[in-house]
């Protein structure tokens, strides 16, 4: 390594680690969240990353087309993030798994996977084939110089994005009335019930935040990326691994899994890139063998 | 065995196809063939979802049936269709009997997820390892049948298609058995099954390990159908959910139903891929979203209610 | 009986045998030619659709007989063409089974297209048990020919052997002091294959410079390169080979660029062209960069009338310049056109492989000599350039292009790319 | 109390969860055709005595022995192999099956052990012991009704038919009455216990009934706080101050809210 001390490479991995663990909070922690309080697997979460890109994308270069200031461009993600989890999350939990409630869960799963397969087409259709670039926002943020190699500081804003979602959704949880309504749904959708909860409420917010997350992630990446048709295939994988990892439910156990692939694959590309690859795999098959529920599975009710 | 309805409908149908096969042009050939192989491994969901499991994972079967044969062909040359299947089935029901031991104790979603989770291990494993064919995946020689090369599809059509049916016999046996009648029941009530002297955890293992069976043969006859392998088509979890979406389309009613719901799928992906290059996922999602929505009985529950519950059962 | 009715009846006969056998005595007025290409997923902005509309171009030009002279005669044979866009995407056991329906179902004319090396890989050994003429457009791997004798199979581009080997014979030519250089590319065979190849060219041919230890392989659409880009600023290696391209490559520029990555190191990227329009003043300044061959930006000035039709019929109708893959889709249609004018509009499969084996033909930016795979597969020039941003018209131009000729970066006929390679390139001619 | 052999010996059973005790300082011997009567007031251990004994909980210490065997460690079906039965206090059948399909299960599962379930399920012979327990328990009527829809008088006899068609010797019967209504629980009764008696089950019944207790028991355990406080026959024990005090008095107490 140039010049650097044994410290400074350690910073590095360490910074590249909570970099990539960041990312996959954002695009699993609306993942995990809808699947803790309704008990579903949202295969369209995907979708909703890649409309918060796509829409990001298309309004950062629509503004900075009509003169607008580049900072804006933070202004426009987090408008994307909710237009998409609003508008989205509202007309598929209200226009179709309301009506599912009462079904199977499983079927539920699959519902969501067609309408991820309707969601992806639909992006073709509205966005066209051809990438969108919204580098503005990264562009304004400048490079910084740290442990011997320059960093991009809108990446490193990453992680404080996501410790403020992790931060936020710690927050509401613990700290408001309305966490204490959710735990209870959590833990047991009738219980929540026979407490007066307004369960289809706490269904739709979820749902809408869930979505929001979701957009949230595909609109911040966007600027650092290439904004193109099935971007959003990749992220389910990501973002499923780390929930399994994770333990199914659990945001503190979406934070872990994330900084357990994440720092583990950071440490893989520095000193063995050769097993990079499989450290996602390597590390979702040890937690499947020795605790399939995840890390940090959610206590169930026992119910008979 | 041959006795009731199905199993003499079965019978019947597997004498038209082979003869009409012979006529049929190739391409009608080769939906049949892709159709009844992909048949088997909805058979095998059929017997899970009946006892209300529902696997988002399949295609870790299907892939290990379809990796058997490739992986035989190129580092053995085994070409024999027959060892080829064998191989398929074994190699998938082997895992699927280990992997069973985790499963059997998991329902509901959590079921379903943890397939998932387990198919996507074998994905990022053969996607990344270049030995195994990384992305590209390998080409699969033409099968042999006991030592001759046969000409034309026609042959390897009605092997798949014996196979199809007389695996159909063999399930829509087992569904009669008492171990196969433990569906409905272990759904309603898995502690009076415990009470009533039965293990559920074994029903539940026996079930998987079919299915994986199916799946596993399923993947050896589309790999060789199609002469090609590779993991986005036959390991992906995309692959999973098409797998769930035929079994949904052709309904839980009958052993026949498989075929006939993997027939349709095939049917309907050509020609929407044909109509719409660019939209057929969107119309293959509306299909999907429309069966769930307003048809939960599938493909078979329409054609009871056209023969007027004529052939029910 | 009167002769009348035995000469009438022998002509139905005739009529009906002839019929029967699939019309062959009849000039066709139409052919239908299908072509797959991305129209999905993310390959398809960059790729995809400049190649479908690269091929629909250059097919309504044939059609309505406006090509540049030699090809100004109308249609393909006589026969009017109608192109069947079909999507590239889904993977290659799905391609194969749409590739027999259309064989089969839709009994198009000929197959002419593809740009994953999965896809080829995949469909050669179909396309040669259906005895269908199939022309492979951009994709890059040797294998296709190396591997197997072909009858009915062509592809009208070099292979990546020749991308790779000229790079590294461009940085030879450029950096003569490179001490070290490393790698990013995708963890598949196009990836693998192309670092393979640039990596055992420079050892033969800079033995003074070493690859190193550590050259990264991410997972194709992977899409976040912050800890690889921190790997690479730390490397050694003055020099980064890539093979990435569509979306991986435009956000590994993206990302790279923003951390100084490209001031700090030589960027060499081997399917880089496909950017430069589309990126801007956001490509940086001073990449190497390639097109798979004589395409794109590389050709863009080259002044000749063939060259000059299409570079501004394109950019009339699709409002941009064409990148490689629209050069790439158009000449595999070109050479459709030349196979039908040679073997007739009604000509069998195996009559239009006869007309296109070993042909050697003008294509719109180079000549293109059908010489390896038993006159399967295509040689050509192939060349790099450094880029740099034009303020003035406010585009991307390329510097110190150089091209390489065919027989410089591709092996002779009967060799294996590898071993050409490893046995010190015998017999390049450069 | 009758002088043959005990088949079932239950020594210084123990449960605790955490610090409640579930049962402690059980020790009772059940002899072969004796019908014994669990009384206790809600939360007493009945329930729980019922789930160790079957193998659904297992107790913290203690033996429970069936006929020389011990029974602790087993699963609940390996004690139902073993010959021991229960029905439940919320019936627990197959909701969305008919009667006869619920029945067809229970006599398939009781016929066919091992690899003979991989047999035909629906044979004559089958069919044959079905006409025999629909006729004995009376559900000949609601044979073809799928079980959602039945009163819940029927669905505990098919809940009770559905523990004794595996032969047991003892069967334990959770609250069989409980949900029925007060005119029809002798006619249920009879049913049930005529039918036992002519296949010379020994009966264990938890009931909260005393009528019923003092109609059809022979002997009576009371529970109190996890213990038992009386064990002798009924009219004894219904008249002892103890079982007077804890047990009916509580009953009593809990019926006129």
């Amino acid at each position: 390594m140039v010049g650097g001390s044994v410290v400074e490479a350690a910073l590095t991995i360490l910074l590249d680690g909570l970099q990539f663990s960041s990312y996959l909070f954002i695009v699993s922690a609306g993942l995990t969240i809808i699947f803790g309080v309704m008990k579903i697997l949202n295969v369209a979460h995907g979708s909703f990353y890649a409309w918060g890109a796509y829409t990001a994308a298309f309004f950062i270069g629509k503004f900075s087309d009509m003169g607008l200031p580049d900072a804006m461009g933070f202004l426009i993600i987090i408008a994307a993030a909710i237009i998409v989890g609003v508008i989205l999350g509202f007309i598929i939990e209200q226009g179709i798994l309301k009506y599912m409630y009462h079904r199977d869960e499983v079927l539920i799963v699959l519902a969501t996977f067609g309408l991820f397969l309707v969601l992806e087409d639909i992006i073709l259709i509205a966005f066209g084939t051809d990438p969108y670039f919204a580098y503005q926002p990264m562009a304004l943020l400048d490079a910084v110089e740290m442990g011997g190699i320059v960093r991009d500081v809108y990446g490193l804003t990453l992680i404080g994005v996501a410790a403020l979602v992790a931060v936020g959704c710690w927050w509401l949880l613990n700290k408001t009335k309305w966490g204490t309504l959710l735990k209870a749904v959590i833990f047991d959708r009738e219980v929540g019930i026979a407490m007066g909860i307004n369960v289809p409420l706490v269904y739709t917010l979820t749902f809408i935040g869930g979505a929001i997350l979701g957009g949230l992630g595909g609109a911040y990446i966007a600027p650092t990326i290439s904004v193109a048709p099935g971007l959003g295939t990749e992220v389910i994988v990501l973002s499923f691994a780390v929930v399994v990892v994770g333990g199914m439910g659990s945001i503190a156990g979406a934070a872990i899994g994330s900084l357990i692939i994440g720092i583990l694959r950071a440490i893989a590309v520095h000193e063995l890139p050769q097993v990079e690859l499989f450290v996602v795999f390597a590390v979702m098959a040890v937690v499947l063998v020795f605790r399939p529920e995840g890390l940090f599975a959610p206590a169930k009710p026992r119910k008979i | 065995m041959f006795n009731d309805k199905t199993a003499k409908f079965i019978l019947l149908a597997g004498l038209v196809l082979c003869i009409g096969g012979a006529f049929a042009p190739n391409w009608i050939v080769n939906q049949f063939m892709f159709g009844f192989a992909r048949a088997l491994a909805i058979l095998g969901l059929m017997v899970l979802w009946r006892t209300g499991l529902v696997s988002f994972g399949h295609a870790f079967y299907f892939g290990l049936g379809a990796y058997a044969v490739a992986i035989l062909d190129i580092e053995l040359g085994v070409t024999d269709v027959f060892l080829r299947l064998l191989a398929g089935a074994v190699v998938a029901g082997t895992a699927g009997f280990l992997v069973g031991f985790i499963m059997r104790n998991y329902r509901d979603i959590f079921f379903a997820m943890l397939n998932t989770a387990i198919s996507m291990v074998l994905f990022g494993i053969v996607v990344k390892t270049e030995s195994l064919g990384s992305t590209d995946g390998f080409a699969i020689s033409m099968s042999t049948i006991l030592g001759f090369a046969p000409e034309s599809k026609y042959p390897l059509f009605v092997i798949i298609t014996l196979i199809g049916l007389t695996s159909a016999l063999l399930v829509n046996f087992y569904l009669k058995t008492t171990v196969g009648k433990l569906t409905t029941a272990i759904r309603d009530n898995e502690i009076r099954v415990e009470y009533l002297g039965f293990s559920v955890a074994h029903a539940i293992h026996l079930k998987y390990t079919i299915s994986t069976i199916l799946a596993g043969g399923a993947g050896a006859l589309m790999a060789m159908s199609l002469g090609q392998v590779d993991p986005e088509s036959m390991i992906n979890w995309t692959v999973s959910g098409e797998l769930v979406f035929v079994t949904i389309l052709s309904g839980p009613g009958n052993v026949i139903a498989p075929f006939i719901g993997s027939l349709v799928f095939e049917v309907l992906r050509t020609y929407a891929f044909e109509l719409a290059p660019q939209a057929w996922q969107l119309i293959m999602g509306a299909t999907f979203l429309t069966i769930i929505f307003f048809v939960p009985g599938g493909i078979w529950s329409l054609l009871e209610k056209l023969g007027g519950k004529k052939n029910a059962k | 009986m009167n002769n009348k009715f035995i000469r009438g009846a022998v002509g139905f006969a005739a009529v009906s045998a002839i019929t029967l056998s699939g019309g062959m005595a009849f000039a066709k007025d139409a052919i239908s030619i299908a072509v797959p290409s991305f129209l999905t997923g993310g390959a398809a902005g960059p790729f995809g659709i400049p190649a479908m509309n690269g091929a629909k171009m250059v097919a309504d030009a044939i059609n309505a007989g406006k090509l540049p002279a030699p090809y100004n005669t109308k249609g393909f044979g006589g026969a009017s063409a109608t192109i069947i866009p079909l999507d590239e995407g889904g993977g290659a056991t799905k391609q194969v089974a749409e590739y027999r329906n259309l064989v089969e179902k839709r009994n198009v004319d000929a197959v002419v297209g593809y740009i994953s090396s999965g896809n080829c890989q995949a469909l050669a050994p179909v396309a040669e048990e259906l005895k269908q003429f199939t022309i492979f457009a951009t994709c890059g791997t040797p294998r296709i020919f190396e591997e197997a004798a072909r009858k009915y199979v062509f592809r009208t581009m070099g292979h990546a052997t020749a991308d790779n080997v000229a790079a590294a014979m461009y940085v030879k030519e450029k950096y003569p002091n490179l001490k070290g250089y490393t790698g990013i590319n995708q963890n598949y065979a196009w990836g693998q294959d192309s670092w393979r190849d640039f990596d055992l060219t420079l050892k033969q041919i800079m033995p003074g410079s070493s690859p190193s230890d550590k050259t990264q392989f991410p997972k194709i659409f992977a899409g976040q390169y912050g800890s690889e880009i921190s790997a690479m600023s730390l490397d050694k290696a003055e020099l980064i080979h890539t093979s990435f391209w569509g979306g991986d490559l435009e956000a590994f520029i993206f990302q790279g660029n923003a951390r100084g990555l490209f001031k700090k190191k030589i960027g060499v990227f081997t399917v880089g062209g496909t950017a430069a329009y589309r990126l801007g003043k956001k490509l940086p300044n001073g990449l190497v960069l390639g097109a798979r061959g004589p395409y794109g930006i590389l050709v863009r000035d080259r002044d000749t009338a063939l060259n000059n039709w299409f570079v501004s019929t394109y950019k009339n109708l699709y409002g941009t310049y064409p990148s490689g893959p629209a050069y790439q889709y158009g000449q595999a249609i070109l050479a459709t056109k030349i196979a039908y004018d040679k073997a007739g509009s009604d000509a069998t499969n195996e009559q239009l492989a006869d007309a296109l084996r070993g042909a050697t033909f003008e294509s719109f930016s180079t000549t293109i000599e059908m010489k390896l795979g038993n006159g399967h597969q295509a040689i050509t020039e192939n060349g790099y350039g450094i880029t740099e941003y034009d303020a003035e018209n406010g585009e991307n131009v390329v510097k110190d292009v150089k091209f390489y000729p065919a027989s410089c970066v591709l092996p002779p006929e009967g060799q294996n790319s590898v071993d050409w390679i490893k046995g010190g390139m015998k017999g390049a001619k450069c | 109390m009758q002088n043959n052999p005990p088949i079932l010996e239950v020594r210084d059973l123990l449960k605790t969860f955490g610090a409640v005790v579930a049962a402690k300082d059980i020790n009772v011997d059940i002899s072969k055709g004796e019908v014994v009567g669990i009384i206790g007031a809600n939360g007493a251990g009945k329930t729980c005595f019922v789930n160790m004994v079957t193998g659904y909980l297992a107790p913290t210490e203690g033996s429970i022995k069936f006929e020389g065997k011990e029974l602790i460690g087993l699963e609940t079906r390996k004690i139902t192999h073993a010959g021991i039965s229960r029905s439940f206090q919320v019936s627990q059948v197959f909701h969305s099956m008919t009667v006869s399909e619920n029945l067809m299960i229970a006599l398939a599962i009781a016929n066919n052990k091992g690899a003979q379930a991989l047999s035909l399920m629906d044979t004559p012979e089958l069919r044959r012991q079905l006409d025999g327990v629909l006729d004995r328990y009376k559900l000949e009527d609601h044979k073809d009704s799928t079980v959602s829809a039945l009163a819940q008088g029927v669905r505990k006899l098919l809940d009770i038919a559905m523990a004794v068609v595996s032969k047991p010797r003892i069967l334990l019967l959770d609250e069989p009455t409980s949900g029925i209504s007060v005119e029809e629980k002798f006619d249920f009764m009879d049913i049930v216990m005529g039918a036992l008696k002519e296949d010379g089950v020994t009966v264990l019944f938890v009931e909260h009934d005393m009528e019923i207790v003092a109609r059809y028991v022979n002997r009576v355990l009371a529970f109190y706080q996890g213990e038992i406080i009386a064990d002798m026959p009924p009219k004894k024990a219904l008249a002892d101050k103890k079982v007077q005090e804890f047990v009916i008095g509580k009953e009593h107490h809990k019926k006129k809210k």
